[in-house]
């Protein structure tokens, strides 16, 4: 018996078919991997399972009987929660109150048991790895331990279905560990689960059927265990098995030491508030220093100090030789720092804009004279932005808020880029973002590096730091704990450095 | 994270929160000394006296705002309440406050629901109903020639009578503040308005029932300045039909002051009755210092606002550092 | 530096008209303290709140508050506050209240609206403080929730105005007027008046169009140009103020209109009205006077000495036209 | 189905775009068939000199609203305008422009500079200036209303140009102006990126002080010259009225017009039409002799339908 299906949906966008004669099913216990491309259709389907929206074709069943559902809280109601791929809490509610909202414990007069209701959800966190203030404000913690309790809450629930879209694109190592433990436990328990990731270390050890969505259709649907790993890229490329063999899944070149001496951002001393304390580091040109740390370790705040989009108290920083004093962003960018921040919706794209104006968005100057833009020009570097990146699109007047999670980083990249950058500060530059564009976003890293830029690249995904870095700088509660050069940049001694700093 | 950090997060919680308060009481305090008439307990019950309607009517604004909306409305209600209420007041005491409310509810649910089921803004649908219930308080009034007198002793004391030395309508007031309060902050509804103005589609994705709280906080709003309007009747005898320009802007001016945000998610009543306590003894000492010219006058209720918003903005900032 | 005043306006300072009370009409209703309740005063020494309704931003307004201010001075009262609502309504009943708290001895009124006193007449009476209430009359029992109203009689402006029309126009043609602020108990009783004397004088002379220039010049233009463009057959307009009036001046003089071709009476007698008779384009003013000073004091002071004071202090409002307009110039406000 | 998926979108497409166009069309109809005298050349140069300063002050409204922000202190600015007016004209009315585009520059610095710098919610920023701006403009002018002679100020408001109004003339001019800079420069693009994201278009680089600095002075200097030409037209000045609740007005126009308070997209014709549109609806309502809760009532109508026909569709 199948638990949650559907047969033959389609879903139209203006200018895009997301879905196409799409059909999926998912039975008791299992745990199913959703996979595909940026922009494939993940998320989608899984917003129409939910009822955020509704199909224009096709149909839903739920335990056998054919439903529809009109707004997420009914899709909930009847057993299916939901994570969803922007961690979807309120950053202003308490912990406790993001947990229970809607279901708060009530007194007997029919208020809300705000004593009980903090002890719970400190007795549930604890359950996931999570100790903090059950009254902070959610918007305090780090994104890890939001993510968190966001899965808490759609597991709280008395769930039938549980759907995790890219659950663990924030998540610590510790942390994933956490989750795969409540993903064990689910299963045990007959619970369905969609795991939709494009981490693929992951779906391999935890799922056991996979559905392939390539451009809105349907592309495969089977066990995964029987799915070869060069395959299932293959399948969600759709390219060949031998193209997908001979490159390899990390294209890293490797080599990211710079001869060059003379560092073209070098950071002295930087301090700033609480968080930052004394740091320090180089990078030179044609190099790629990595950022490693756990979450909160300050990594974020380094680089926006660094963007001057965070106040600095002491410390010098220097641009080729130039130092950037009191820095503002306005300085920053004029001096050749392009920053790409970790949180792609909040800061970093224009949703409401064409993909058009927001790769032009910090090049206007140089693309206008006299004040007025020339659309000719930005015509030209948009078309040449979007070719190198593969931006996919219905084309350059898009919306970016209409794009999928990938193809929005590759614009805000292209932004990056066309400001013909010294430095580039990227912070978490792949994350949710699937193989195939995940290759080409490290291959542009190199390529960029190779051409002489300096590159400070800060990534939770351990492997990728160490083979995309040339250096690592590891970070604990905002100050430097340790160095990795040469041959000492591997895994073990990152993890081995993070784990020693905690101890 | 420590108890220390715990305990001083909590301290400057409460000093944002507090802010308006504190200013209230800087001021209050260098009134008592300055001005002698300021003393008299005659003049502390003017001021509560005459801030009960602003209070009620600043109430309903403080949830609207929380949700992240605004209700331009108020003011128009406001008179529409009193001008009916005075005229039901002939049907007896039940009709002078059940009329009033039921129109005015009626129209914050027209805003509500325009705003939930259409996805307008706010700001435009309740500057519609700003227009619409003053042409309907005119429609009712023969163009606001008709001032309907209270008929309706019952009805008259509410607003004039008073308990313990203290003026009815400023218990009632208080009363329905404090149930306001426990309503904001002990009940689902409650933290569903935080949680819709906090981030509407989180909330919705988490099965909170966006529309029925966004209505919600508009029939509430559009409830409680007709209340006001109705008690202000009953203080006034009449329904007076030249009321209400600008009250919106006095009721949205409080909320700020109090350390509510305009873009929804936090905010207190405590800062909103401390906000509109502020704007009346403001107002009353513009009045002690005696002869000011009243141009002048708004030229320091201007200065004045601008100088507590900036200095609560820098407050807030230098707890975060 | 500012532009040159023409000579017409800047005459000198002639001396203000003060107000002549109209009829001390025999048997018409007194008070005395007696009746009233409350102890005898001087008023040098006594506590006087005046509290103005609108904001000193018209000649009427900015005289009144003046004449009050100066006649004090003159009379040698130093304990005057004044307050001013800014056309809140609320704000007028607390500031009342509040010079209530303050124990003032006598209240002089300019209210904003003719009914809503109860809380203030429940808090004076308590303490037997006497109102005097100018400019605009309220509801309620004169020499017991108030002592005594002085002011001009609206609805009758509103009758010398509809006769002075009626004229100029030789009692036929189409009549517009341009109301006052909707609500306000000046502009129902202008209406009235002018309506119901035009009927019973001049039932030829038909008003084809009302429309609200809210007393204010700019508003009063938008009206006239709308309805001298729709209705370019109108013979007169009836401005329930000379702001008004003088906007739909501005207006007449946009369409092309020569002096005279649309008749123009309004009321209130301020410089630039007066001005525009003797320019041609109004036909007639008449006055409401502003000068409420010198009388207000003089019957509170009678009252406080014992003597008798009317209940109902109608005043005598002059007119202006071509025969008085040029003379009478300087003694408008 | 394919049709089916053709033509929705464009359908949904339409109303929203040309709504208010529409809307203008169908009262135009109404009055050519009930109002006397009203297709002539008289009403269209009344309505267009009436409807004029609105237009000019909800222009730069349009871009503070691009910005996700609102100006309530242009009827302030108007105010000040006024009163400032008489105190130079005997300069001339060079004098008189300068004084006034000066007063604009100040009002817009001190918004801006609360908006961008303090980092003040625009509404409660400008509320400052709304409750005191009109009481300093008073206390200026000493409250007393002055005629205005200065041939040249009165040709500026009251005169024609090649037979039409200099008023129109001015607002032509500034609804070119305001255009163009949305759509060509680079201070538009930049407005624009602020209103949709402005965390985003800092850490992109953009210059977000300055611009928003810019928008409130080119906002507030809009409505000095609105100001400056009422003043002109009603050959006074008089500081405690003139362009009073012109705030709300402009608001209306531009979001009639449809442009959206959530700031990001600015549409300039929209927003002339909005004006225009409230402005036929107010001249039909006095044309007609009706009665002032009926011209409230509908235009509260008209503004709900005119919104609700432009509302942004959330596609489900
Ligand atoms: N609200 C929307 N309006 C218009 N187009 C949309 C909307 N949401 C998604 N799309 C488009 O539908 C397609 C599928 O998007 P979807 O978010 O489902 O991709 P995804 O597989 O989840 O990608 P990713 O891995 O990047 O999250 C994309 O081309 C996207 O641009
Ligand atoms: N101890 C703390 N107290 C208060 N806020 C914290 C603390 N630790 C982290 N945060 C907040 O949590 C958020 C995430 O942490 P941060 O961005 O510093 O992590 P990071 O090291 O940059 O890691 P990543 O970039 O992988 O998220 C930040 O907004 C930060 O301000
Ligand atoms: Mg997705
Ligand atoms: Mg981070």
């Amino acid at each position: 018996m199948t638990l949650l299906e559907v047969a033959g949906v389609s879903k139209v966008f203006p200018g895009v078919r997301a879905l196409d004669d799409v059909s999926f099913a998912l039975r008791p216990g299992e745990v199913h991997a959703l996979v595909g491309e940026n922009g494939a259709g993940k998320s989608t389907l899984i917003k129409v399972l939910t009822g955020v929206y509704r199909p224009d074709a096709g149909e839903l069943r739920y335990q056998g009987e054919p439903v529809s559902f009109a707004t997420p809280m009914d899709a909930q109601r009847a057993g299916i929660s939901t994570i969803y791929q922007e961690v979807n809490l309120i950053p202003l509610m308490s912990v406790a109150q993001n947990l229970f909202l809607g279901r708060e414990p009530r007194t007997t007069l029919g208020l809300v048991d705000r004593a009980r209701m903090d002890r719970e959800a400190r007795d549930i966190l604890a359950g996931y790895g999570v100790t903090t203030d059950v009254r902070a404000r959610l918007g305090s913690l780090p994104l890890g331990a939001q993510q968190m309790v966001a899965l808490a809450c759609a597991v709280m629930i008395d769930a039938k279905v549980v759907v995790m879209d890219e659950p663990t694109s924030s998540l610590e190592p510790r942390e994933v560990e956490t989750l795969f433990g409540v993903i064990q436990d689910l299963h045990e328990r007959g619970i369905g689960i969609i795991y939709v990731s494009h981490r693929m270390d992951e779906l391999y050890r935890i799922c056991d059927t996979v559905t392939i969505l390539r451009d809105g259709k349907l592309v495969h649907t089977g066990r995964l265990a029987d799915l070869e790993r060069v395959r299932l890229v293959a399948l969600m490329l759709g390219r060949e098995v031998s193209d997908v063999r001979r490159e390899g899944f990390t294209v890293f070149s490797g080599d990211h030491a710079a001869a060059d001496d003379t560092p073209v951002l070098r950071v002295s001393g930087l301090s700033s508030r609480n968080r930052l304390h004394d740091i320090s580091f180089g990078v030179r040109p044609g190099e790629v220093v990595g950022l490693g740390g756990l979450l909160g370790a300050g990594r974020s705040e380094t680089i926006k100090a660094i963007a001057g989009a965070y106040p600095v108290d002491r410390g010098e920083i220097e641009v080729d030789g130039a130092p950037l004093r009191h820095p503002t962003t306005v300085k920053a960018v004029a001096a050749g720092i392009a920053v790409q921040p970790e949180d792609r919706k909040a800061e970093g794209i224009i949703p409401g804009l064409s993909i058009r104006e927001n790769i032009a968005l910090s090049i206007l100057p140089r693309m206008s004279t006299f004040g007025l833009v020339s659309d000719a020009k930005i015509d030209e570097v948009v078309d040449r932005f979007m070719k190198r990146l593969r931006i996919k699109a219905a084309g350059p007047h898009q919306r970016v808020g209409d794009l999928s999670g990938g193809n929005q980083q590759k614009v805000l990249l292209a932004r990056l880029l066309a400001t013909g950058p010294k430095v580039l500060l990227l912070d978490e530059p792949t994350r949710g973002i699937d193989v195939g564009a995940k290759a080409e976003v490290q291959a542009l890293i190199d390529e960029l590096a190779a051409e002489g830029l300096g590159v400070v690249l800060v990534s939770s995904d351990a492997e990728e730091l160490v083979e995309g870095s040339g250096r690592v700088v590891v970070l604990r509660d905002g100050a430097v704990v340790g160095v990795l050069t040469g041959d000492d940049v591997t895994t073990e001694s990152l993890l081995a450095t993070i784990a020693e700093a905690g101890a | 994270m420590t108890v220390l950090a715990v305990a001083q997060r909590r301290a400057g919680h409460a000093f944002q929160r507090q802010g308006a308060l504190a200013v209230l009481a800087v001021v209050v305090l260098i009134a008592l000394a300055a001005f002698p008439n300021f003393r008299s307990p005659d003049n502390a019950a003017t001021i509560l006296v005459a801030a009960a309607p602003p209070m009620l009517i600043a109430l309903g604004m403080t949830f609207v705002i929380i949700t992240g909306g605004i209700d331009l409305s108020v003011g128009s209600l406001y008179v529409l309440g009193g001008v009916l209420a005075s005229w039901a007041s002939q049907y007896g005491f039940v009709a002078a406050i059940a009329v009033p409310l039921a129109v005015c509810g009626a129209i914050g649910l027209l805003n509500g629901a325009l705003i939930a089921y259409t996805g307008m803004a706010p700001f435009i649908v309740t500057l519609a109903a700003l227009l619409g219930a003053r042409g309907l308080m005119r429609a009712v009034s023969d163009e606001g020639s008709t001032t309907y007198i209270v008929q309706n002793d019952a009805f008259h004391t509410l607003g004039t009578g008073s308990l313990l030395g203290i003026g009815n309508q400023v218990w009632l007031v208080a009363i329905i503040v404090l149930l306001g309060m426990v309503v904001l902050s002990r009940t689902r509804f409650g933290n569903a308005v935080y949680a819709v103005g906090g981030s509407e589609d989180a909330a919705a994705l988490m099965g909170v029932a966006v529309r029925r709280t966004r209505i919600g906080v508009y029939v509430l709003s559009g409830l409680l300045a007709g209340l006001a309007g109705t008690i202000n009747a009953a203080k006034l005898g009449s329904g007076v039909t030249v009321l209400g320009a600008g009250m919106e802007l006095d009721a949205i001016a409080a909320v700020v002051i109090g350390g509510t945000l305009l873009t929804g998610g936090a905010g207190t009543i405590a800062g909103t009755v401390a906000g509109v306590l502020l704007l009346g003894v403001i107002q009353n000492l513009i009045n002690q210092v005696g002869d000011l010219n009243s141009n002048w006058q708004q030229v320091i209720s201007g200065a004045f606002l601008a100088l507590v918003v900036v200095a609560q903005t820098y407050l807030v900032r230098l707890r975060r550092t | 530096k500012s532009e040159e005043e023409p000579a017409t306006t800047g005459a000198g300072a002639a001396p203000a008209a003060s107000q002549v009370v109209q009829s001390a009409a025999p048997g018409a209703a007194t008070c005395t303290i007696d009746q009233h309740g409350g102890e005898k005063i001087d008023l040098k020494t006594a506590k006087v709140g005046f509290s103005q309704s609108e904001k000193e931003a018209n000649p009427f307004r900015i005289a009144e508050t003046q004449s009050i201010k100066d006649e004090a001075a003159k009379l040698g009262i130093t304990q005057l506050t004044t307050a001013n609502a800014n056309s809140q309504f609320n704000k007028q009943i607390s500031d009342v209240e509040q010079m209530i708290d303050a124990g003032v001895q006598l209240l002089i009124i300019a209210p904003l609206n003719s009914d809503g006193w109860d809380s203030v007449f429940a808090k004076a009476s308590a303490k037997k403080i006497p109102i005097v209430t100018i400019d605009r009359k309220i509801n309620a029992a004169a020499c017991k929730d108030y002592l005594t109203f002085i002011g001009s009689d609206f609805a009758e402006q509103g009758k010398r105005a509809a006769d002075e029309m009626a004229k100029a126009l030789g009692n036929k043609g189409e009549v517009a007027i341009l109301l006052g602020a909707p609500g306000n108990n000046v502009t129902t009783l202008r209406t009235s008046g002018f309506k119901d004397q035009m009927a019973k004088i001049a039932p030829d002379i038909k008003i084809t169009f009302e429309q609200t220039g809210n007393f204010s010049r700019e508003e009063g233009q938008k009206v006239a140009e709308q309805l001298l463009q729709s209705k370019p057959n109108i013979n007169g307009i009836y401005g329930e103020n000379d702001e008004m009036a003088l906007g739909a001046v501005t207006a007449l003089k946009g369409a092309g209109k020569k002096p005279g071709d649309v008749k123009i009476v309004s009321i209130d007698g301020t410089k630039g009205a007066v001005q525009g008779i003797v320019d041609g384009w109004i036909s007639a003013v008449i006055e409401s006077n502003p000068r409420f000073g010198p009388l207000a004091f003089s019957t509170a002071g009678d009252f406080f000495g014992g003597k008798p004071v009317g209940q109902d202090i109608i005043i005598a409002d002059r007119s202006y036209d071509e025969s008085n307009a040029k003379s009478d110039l300087a003694s408008a406000y | 189905m394919t049709t089916l998926t053709l033509t929705t979108p464009r359908r949904a497409d339409w109303l929203p775009k040309y709504g208010v166009y529409l809307a203008i069309a169908a009262l135009i109809v109404y009055n050519a068939a009930f109002t006397p005298y009203f297709l002539t050349v008289s009403n269209l140069r009344i309505q267009l000199i009436q409807v004029a300063p609105i237009i000019i002050v909800a222009l730069g409204m349009a871009l503070v609203i691009g910005t996700e922000g609102i100006d309530l202190s242009v009827g302030a600015v108007m105010a000040l305008v006024a009163a400032l007016i008489p105190l130079y004209l005997g300069y001339g009315v060079i004098a008189a422009v300068i004084v006034s585009l000066l007063a604009g520059v100040a009002v817009g610095l001190i918004n801006g500079a609360l908006v961008a710098k303090v980092g003040l919610q625009p509404i409660v920023a400008t509320l400052a200036l709304f409750v005191g701006g009109r009481g300093l403009a008073v206390v200026i002018s000493d409250g007393q209303l002055k005629d205005i002679r200065n041939a040249d100020l009165i040709y500026l408001g009251s005169g024609d140009l090649l037979g039409i109004p200099v008023l129109v003339w001015t607002a032509a001019l500034a609804i070119l102006v305001v255009a163009f800079t949305v759509r060509r420069t680079v201070f538009g693009r930049r407005l624009l990126a602020i209103g949709g994201n402005r965390p985003a278009a800092e850490l992109a680089g953009l210059p977000v002080q300055r611009v928003l600095i810019t928008v409130y002075v080119l906002c507030a200097v809009l409505a000095a010259i609105a100001g400056l030409l009422s003043v002109g037209r009603i050959q006074s000045s008089d500081a405690s009225s003139i362009g009073l609740l012109i705030e709300l007005s402009a608001i209306t126009a531009v979001v009639v017009g449809g442009t959206p308070l959530t700031g990001g997209r600015v549409r300039v014709l929209g927003t002339v039409a909005g004006a225009v549109l409230m402005q036929l609806v107010i001249a039909t309502m006095i044309k007609n002799n009706l009665p002032p809760s009926t011209t409230e009532m509908v235009q509260a109508a008209i503004i709900l339908v005119a919104v609700y026909a432009a509302r942004e569709r959330k596609t489900r």
